[in-house]
Order: C-alpha cells, then structure tokens, then sequence
C-alpha cells in the first residue's frame, strides 16, 4: 500500500492530538508514532518574534520530496510535516514532523532524519525581531544542522 | 527567465520578483549570477558573498555549476533556517 | 532548575495533546519535543486484547530511577512517561513519552533511550488474548529490545 | 519475607503473593530460589528454567547472585515485555 504523506505550509497553529489521530484512528497496523514538535525559543526575554519567510510552492514540494525519501528509506505507515510560516512569538509551535509505523526504531528514525533534511534543505528563512524594537536580524545557518543532515548519507553508505 | 529572491539576498536587491532577459552567452547559474551582479550596485551587493548563495531552477536545489536548460524560474536565496 | 519528571501508571488513555501542553504552555525555554507513542497493534486481525500486567510501585519506581537516569544525561526541561496497564484493545495507546528540550537532538535521544529502557527495565507483562477465544499466550522478550538497550552503554563507554 | 510473582512465573506458581520463613543458611537471591524450588512443584515448574527469571529485592532490580541483606520483599518473573 503506498503511503501518501500529509505536508501542510500554513500560517496557523497545528493540533498534535488532531494530527496523531489522523495517522491512527481506525487501524490497527500502527505501532509506533514518533512526533517531533518544534517551538521558538527565547531564554533572554528578548526576542519579540520570529518571522517566518518561505517560497511558496517549492516548500511544500520540497517537503514532499524529503518525506518521500523517507517513505523511501523506512517502513512507514503515515507521515505529516506541517510547518508554520508568518510572525511566531517565544512559545509558539513552529512544526511538527509524525511519523508512523509498525516499529518504532523506524519511526524515530523517520522523524529524526526529516527534521534534520528539513532544516538544511526545505525553503524556510527565520529572521529574529527584538523587543528593543531594534532592526530584525537573519538567523544564520548552523554547522551543527549540515552535520546532522549529513549522519544519514554516512549511514546509507556503510549499509 | 523569472527570478526570486529570498531573505538577506531579497532585502540587498530590494525585489522580491523580476524578469529579466538573459543573454545567450549565460549558460550556467554561475553565468547567470555573473550577470544579475553587472546589472547595478544593489544586485553587485545582494551577489557579494557568492559561494553562500543557495539557488534553485524551477523549485527544485541546484548547484551553481546546473545549466540552466529551459528552467523559467531561478530563485536565489542564503542557506536556510527553517525548522 | 531540577525537572521533575512525571510518571503516571493507569489503565486510562492519555491525552497527547493534554500532556504536551503540560510541558510547554506557558514557558520560553521548550524548543523541541519529541513524543513516542507505542500503540496495540493486530495486522492479522487474530488479536482480541492485550492485558498489561505490571508490578505496583515498582513499575512507578522504576519509570522515575529511569526517568532520573534521562535527566541526568540529557539537557531536558520537562519529561512525561505514562504507562496503561489492563486490558487494551487493538488501535488502543499503550505508552507515551515526551522528553522537552531547548535542542532537538537532547528530545530525540532522551525519548528514545527511555523507550528502550523502559523495554527492558519496567516490570511490565504482555498478554496476548485471541479472537478465538484459545487460552492467552503470553509475549516473549525480544533480543532486539536488549540489544538496543545496550546501545546506551555504548555511547556511554565511548564518551 | 513476603514474595511476589509476576506473569507466567505467578501463573506457575499459583499465587500472587506469599509469606516465607527463610532458612538461616539461605544469604542470596540463587539460594532463595533453590529453596523455593524445593517447596512443592508448582514452584518446582515455576523455577524450572531458572536462568530466565528475573529477581527484584525491595522493587529493585538485581542479579542472583545478590544477597538478600535485610530485603523485606522478593519478587520473581520473566523478562520484562512493556512498551
């Protein structure tokens, strides 16, 4: 049976319970669900919001292309990458990335690896706005998330 | 060819969207981004940092050194930071 | 700041929703949580129930030392572990886990490093009753399951 | 000391729980078990394939080779299968 993943790029706040159901109500092959939420951090209380750009059209299709890689890689049941764009306050949900599957080793796998190509790859540009009102700053790209997309390209050519 | 900016690259040029016509000696994104540079000072700056440049044709990532084929839309953004 | 980790044991469902707003609302600090979800699952249609022994007080003990063991390794901010015990039928949720973090990568490890203990250390019991109606059968541990308990100590020795 | 079982080692036996003098030259939890084998065989089958048991002294887990100190509770099962 193939998987269809569910990719939305809106504006409004996701319903992880709502999301999660929709993967498993009514079945039966499902067990294992893996939900990855990610939110707008701001320890120092100085950040007023995070803007969200993002290029319409190839952000759902780049979305759509990772999550079928992983549909590729895992054996998944169901899959759902939902990511916000537009003004996120400190505390706001950003995206969420479910995956589901028989076992769970696939299903943390799925979501570890979509979070990791969805940060390096999936068209989406954060710029910070400050409380001080002063001029938003870009975001920059961390190291680190290169690192982390690259851990998957080094597992597929040890197997 | 349409052309698209995004983020810090958007802001230097100071367009989201452009259409220009593009000589027939720019074959790659590297000659296109060559030549949106000779256009005036504002793309010059936006093209500064040129290795940071991400690009894609049509929707999809590519690298600087893809010909450009028949694509009808190239958009030029920094690397991302989404998620 | 210490986390307390909450730890429930209960034969009633869980709320995901619910329990991710417990460990976000209200708060800056929370960047990503992760959320596993092991459900009942029955492909062949041959299973009528699982029944979830457990051993009281020992099973809440036991969730807590190795909820402590996450904290301890991980830089978590908040931490859920909920285990239904009884009879729960196919499609039904099993257990959750929410680790919560600033950083992705300290929620993914966390809550899959507690699933895998939680496997092999949590006096926890599956039987498996059938449509048939033919006397339960009880489920065998898995080798897969000490195996990637073992993962952790791995890491742990390498570090 | 009170001693407890779980699943199909509980199922074997044929009580949840019970009370049991424990014999002064019985130190550890590999002696406990081959005294409780010798009481009557139900947990004769029970400890039958005694390497597979799991021991808990006090709802801790430990090996069989610990002493049983001044542990108030025992408890006896199979691997654990949760999750």
């Amino acid at each position: 049976m193939t998987v269809r993943p569910l990719v939305r790029v809106q504006p409004e706040d996701f319903d992880v319970r709502e999301e999660t159901l929709r993967l498993t109500e009514g079945r039966k092959d499902v067990g294992a669900l893996v939900s990855f939420t990610g939110l707008c951090r701001d320890e120092a209380g100085t950040l007023s919001a995070l803007e969200l750009e993002h290029y319409p059209g190839m952000a759902e299709a780049e979305l759509v292309r990772i999550s079928q890689q992983a549909l590729e890689r895992w054996p998944l049941t169901g899959l759902t990458v939902i990511h916000r764009h537009g003004k996120i306050v400190p505390g706001e949900n950003i995206v969420l990335v479910i995956a589901a599957s028989a076992h769970r080793r696939a299903a943390f796998e799925a979501a570890d690896f979509l979070m990791d190509y969805l940060k390096t790859r999936a068209p989406f540009w954060k710029k910070e706005h400050f409380v001080s009102g002063s001029g938003g700053r870009w975001v920059d790209a961390k190291t680190g998330d290169t690192e982390d997309a690259a851990r998957w390209t080094e597992k597929e050519n040890r197997s | 060819m349409n052309i698209r900016y995004f983020a810090w690259v958007r802001e230097r040029v100071g367009v989201e969207e452009e259409t220009i016509d593009v000589p027939g000696n720019v074959k790659t994104v590297a000659d296109l981004i060559a030549h949106l540079k000779s256009l005036d000072e504002n793309h010059a700056a936006a093209f500064e940092e040129d290795e940071a440049i991400r690009v894609a044709l049509d929707q999809m990532h590519v690298e600087q050194d893809a010909a450009l084929g028949d694509a009808r839309e190239a958009a030029f953004f920094p690397p991302m930071t989404g998620g």
